[in-house]
């Protein structure tokens, strides 16, 4: 059987160790907190990379996503062509009331037009105020930070990948091109590795 | 501390500890009388509480200071707590009780009465002329003049009373104590009451 | 659900009667000793209890978390789904709050029902049961975002001045959102009989 | 009429003290507890490491709307209060800060004074969980009144037992008669006194009678503003009373290096480290249960004071 005692002695002796240690409380509002990479704050909005294709409007589940837009017709390029249409942007706004977050806006949109922002710090008076328009989303957009580097190990991103493939190709090509002129002797236009296989 | 005083200081010029004690015995009585004769039960134990503090002030414009504060705390700190303990698990009601009154009221009276007068010809028959004249600021004799009277003169009243409340206590116990014999017992070897009992 | 807000006189004689400098002094208390009630209702009670404790500690602001219920409490903090059934009980809490007092509204679904916006049995939002101060957005919010949410409150407490708050000015929360309700106009193109109105019962 | 004065200076300054030293208890249990915690604890009020949060507390409790409910019992409401604060304050005013007079009031029967007054202030406790028309204050009353039945004998003992030794009833008497070894002989006593003092101001762990997790902070559930700051103030007055009590009783009181001159010195700093005690219990200690509580102050704490009361006797008889 413990002495009588020891517990409180032991739970004594707990706080006053803790006390006598630095405390690990993050100041917030004296220091930004230091946020891990992709953390979901706010969507950023790029649009001019919008093309209103409303994917982004219809994949969320909230259904917080305002597109308004009006169609633009303009000139042919020649005369007696056909009138080129496209579709301009009027109003882009999201109810960050309602949204929950789940970045399936970003993801679904083809063109690169949305971005997580870290930025968490718009909390309102007015609940009017949190549906954020076009312009407060593209100010959120200088906030969006660089993607972060991938691991060492990571795949090539697709987008790299593809563009080194061709440039790769292109100078294959050019090199046999050289080479056929030179004398009909066949080029190894396969490059060094597999790398970049998609 | 009590002697016949040669001169008779005499009613007619009265003090100002004379006032004070008439005023403070009056506000007592009139707490008293509250006390028992309004319809609200812990209105009753509460003007309890301030004829009780009344009765120690009284005392300590007496210069016994120990037997006031004895009051305070046995009766004012002990027993008044344990009345109004009790009213409250019995669920004083806030307002009139309606089982308040006991329709005892003119018996109650005359007991009273009777009480107070014989307690009143008691102390005068009693002291008669004697005046006791109260040492204002003995400081320390008071304490220890009521402590060796007390054991000296009434000791054995003293000891008799304690064995009184002794006895009172171990019957308190006994009566509280259900019978082992009547009662199954419990699976914990004790005998706390089972559902049959209750 | 029409909330009637209070009259200026149920505040203490303090309030009312103080000088202007004395208000300075009186908003200061205010803002510095926020004895906050959670109602925690979802996850994002957890992000609230999260602030609360020592990584975060919005006991630095002088929100104390100490109220143990709330007629001691000056700020309620709704944190999770209110869902029809809960919100007498919010409204009843809120109530029971002692003039002046505060409600900062916690990630979405207290905001506007959040993911649940279309649920039978959700509550689009909070503010339509109570009036509400602040609106924290987050699904859920970090626990930063409570803390600044805490500092937008501070500084508009610091603003504001009793009267005010207590005057015809503030709208009831039904009227806030009345607006958003009105059903479309009937195909016979005269007006809906109750108008902009049917909204506040 | 300079003695007038001089009473009514020093019942200023006893005055000052009870104000000052209840919130110097309490904004050092913020911090305490706070770094205990690994936290900062306030920050922000007043500037510098969050000084004033007290007073910014106060400034808005005294704002705040003062409700009182329907079905409560007005009068006993409003008064409960003034009950549970005011004895603190008379205790003060008697206790012994340093050699040569250095109290507001010095009492012949100083002991049972206090012990006496300070039971009084329950009463507010039980005024308070009565008159809420609550059954969560009515749970906290009943639970305020056997605690303190429970705990007030084992303290009284305990005081006796000190009384015993010095041959006295006065507060500044006990202090004058103390040599160092009496905290060792009357160790016992001295812990039987601070733990039944915990549990009659119902800090933790004795804190069942407003344990605010199960029955929302007892009596206090309904109290609102300034009303329950005057709770908070009694509490924290009791904390400072309680300390500079068993200081006085069983720590020698202004006794130490030079007390002459800094007597009242050091009646303050032993006082603050035992409020230190009482934060530190709080913040490691959890609340005990009711039965738990009831059985150790009648098998535990009563025993052991029974016994130091003998102990003391004995010793008395033998050095005398």
């Amino acid at each position: 059987m413990p002495l009588p005692g020891s517990g409180l002695a032991k739970g004594l002796a707990v706080t006053l160790r803790t006390m006598t240690r630095k405390s690990v409380t993050a100041r917030y509002p004296d220091t930004q907190p230091e946020l891990p990479p992709r953390s979901r704050g706010v969507i950023a909005l790029f649009e001019e990379n919008c093309t209103v294709c409303m994917l982004c409007a219809r994949e969320c589940p909230d259904w917080c996503i305002y597109i308004d837009s009006h169609k633009e017709t303009s000139p042919p390029a020649a005369p007696g062509g056909r009138e080129r249409s496209r579709n301009v942007l009027d109003r882009f706004a999201i109810d960050f009331a309602l949204c929950m977050y789940c970045g399936i806006c970003i993801e679904v949109c083809p063109f690169d037009a949305l971005f997580w922002s870290p930025e968490f710090e718009y909390a309102e008076t007015d609940i009017l105020d949190l549906t954020h328009e076009r312009d407060k989303l593209r100010d959120w957009m200088w906030t969006v930070p660089a993607p972060p580097p991938l691991d060492p190990a990571a795949e090539e991103p697709k987008e790299i990948a593809a563009a080194r493939k061709a440039a790769e190709k292109q100078a294959a090509q050019a090199q046999a091109q050289a080479e056929a002129e030179k004398q009909a002797r066949p080029g190894d236009a396969e490059g060094g590795t597999g790398e970049g296989e998609a | 501390m009590i002697h016949s005083a040669t001169h008779h200081p005499g009613f007619l010029s009265p003090t100002g500890v004379e006032i004070t004690f008439l005023l403070v015995g009056l506000a007592t009585l009139g707490a008293a009388v509250v006390t028992v004769t309004t319809r609200q039960l812990v209105h009753a134990a509460l003007w309890l509480v301030v004829a009780l503090g009344g009765i120690a002030v009284e005392y300590l414009l007496l210069t016994a200071e120990f037997i006031a504060w004895v009051q305070v705390l046995i009766y004012v700190g002990s027993v008044v707590v344990l009345l109004l303990f009790g009213l409250m698990l019995t669920k004083a009601p806030i307002g009139h009780s309606p089982d308040a009154d006991s329709e005892n009221r003119w018996v109650a009276l005359a007991v009273a009465l009777a009480a107070a007068g014989t307690l009143v010809w008691v102390v005068a028959d009693a002291f008669r002329s004697t005046w006791i004249d109260v040492h204002h600021g003995t400081g320390q004799s008071a304490t220890k003049v009521t402590g060796s009277s007390l054991f000296r003169f009434w000791v054995l009243p003293f000891e008799a009373l304690s064995v009184l409340l002794l006895a009172a206590l171990v019957g308190a116990i006994v009566l509280s104590r259900r019978r082992a014999d009547v009662l199954p017992p419990a699976p914990d070897g004790s005998t706390a009451p089972h559902g049959k009992d209750r | 659900m029409d909330v009637t807000l209070p009259e200026p006189r149920r505040l203490g004689p303090l309030a009312r009667l103080a000088p202007e400098p004395m208000k300075v002094v009186l908003n200061w208390g205010r803002r510095y000793s926020l004895w906050v009630f959670n109602f925690g209702l979802a996850c994002c009670a957890i992000e609230f209890i999260a602030a609360s404790m020592a990584r975060h500690d919005f006991i630095r602001l002088g929100v104390i978390p100490f109220a143990p219920g709330p007629r001691q409490a000056d700020l309620m903090v709704v944190s999770g789904t209110v869902t029809d059934k809960m919100a007498p009980a919010v409204k009843r809490l809120y109530e029971q709050m002692p003039e002046p007092k505060y409600v900062i509204s916690f990630g979405a679904c207290s905001n506007c029902g959040g993911p649940y916006w279309d649920s039978y049995s959700v509550t689009k939002g909070v503010d339509q049961v109570i009036p509400v101060d602040v609106y924290v957005p987050g699904c859920p919010p970090r626990p930063e975002a409570l803390l600044q949410g805490i500092l937008k409150l501070q500084e508009k407490i610091a603003r504001e001045t009793l009267s005010e708050r207590y005057g015809s000015a503030r709208p009831s929360a039904a009227a806030l959102t009345s607006g958003l309700v009105t059903p479309p106009p009937p195909p016979g193109g005269e007006p809906p009989a109750g108008g902009p109105e049917a909204g506040e019962r | 009429m300079n003695d007038t004065l001089h009473v009514v200076l020093r019942l200023v300054a006893v005055l000052v003290a009870f104000l000052v030293l209840p919130l110097l208890v309490g904004q050092t249990e913020h911090k305490v507890m706070a770094h205990m915690q690994g936290r900062l604890g306030p920050m922000y009020a007043g500037g510098f490491h969050g000084w004033a949060q007290l007073v910014a507390d106060g400034v808005k409790f005294a704002q705040k709307e003062d409700v009182v409910p329907a079905d409560a019992d007005r009068r006993i409401f409003q008064l409960a209060p003034a009950v549970a604060l005011l004895p603190y304050l008379l205790v003060l005013i008697v206790i012994p800060v340093g050699p040569h007079g250095f109290v507001g009031e010095a009492v012949d029967a100083g002991l049972f004074f206090v012990l006496a007054v300070m039971g009084v202030g329950v009463l507010g406790s039980l005024m308070a969980g009565w008159a809420s028309a609550n059954k969560f204050s009515l749970l906290g009353g009943l639970r305020t009144a056997a605690q303190l039945m429970a705990y007030e004998l084992p303290m009284l003992l305990a005081a006796a037992s000190v009384a015993m030794a010095a041959g006295t009833l006065s507060l500044p008497g006990i202090v004058e008669s103390y040599h160092w070894w009496w905290t060792l002989w009357q160790l016992m006593g001295g812990l039987v006194f601070f733990t039944a003092g915990l549990a009659e101001l119902q800090r933790p762990p004795f804190d069942m009678p407003v344990a605010d997790s199960e029955i929302i902070f007892g009596a206090y559930t309904e109290y609102t503003g300034l009303r329950f700051a005057l709770f908070l103030l009694a509490e924290y007055a009791g904390i400072v009373v309680l300390c500079g009590l068993t200081t006085v009783l069983f720590l020698g009181g202004w006794h130490g290096p030079w007390a002459g001159s800094v007597g009242w010195l050091w009646t303050l700093l032993k006082t603050a480290v035992l409020a230190f005690i009482v934060i530190w219990l709080r913040v490691s200690y959890p609340r005990l249960r009711e039965d738990q509580l009831m059985k150790f102050a009648w098998t535990v704490l009563i025993p052991i004071s029974l016994v130091q009361i003998a102990l003391t006797g004995v010793v008395k008889v033998v050095t005398s």
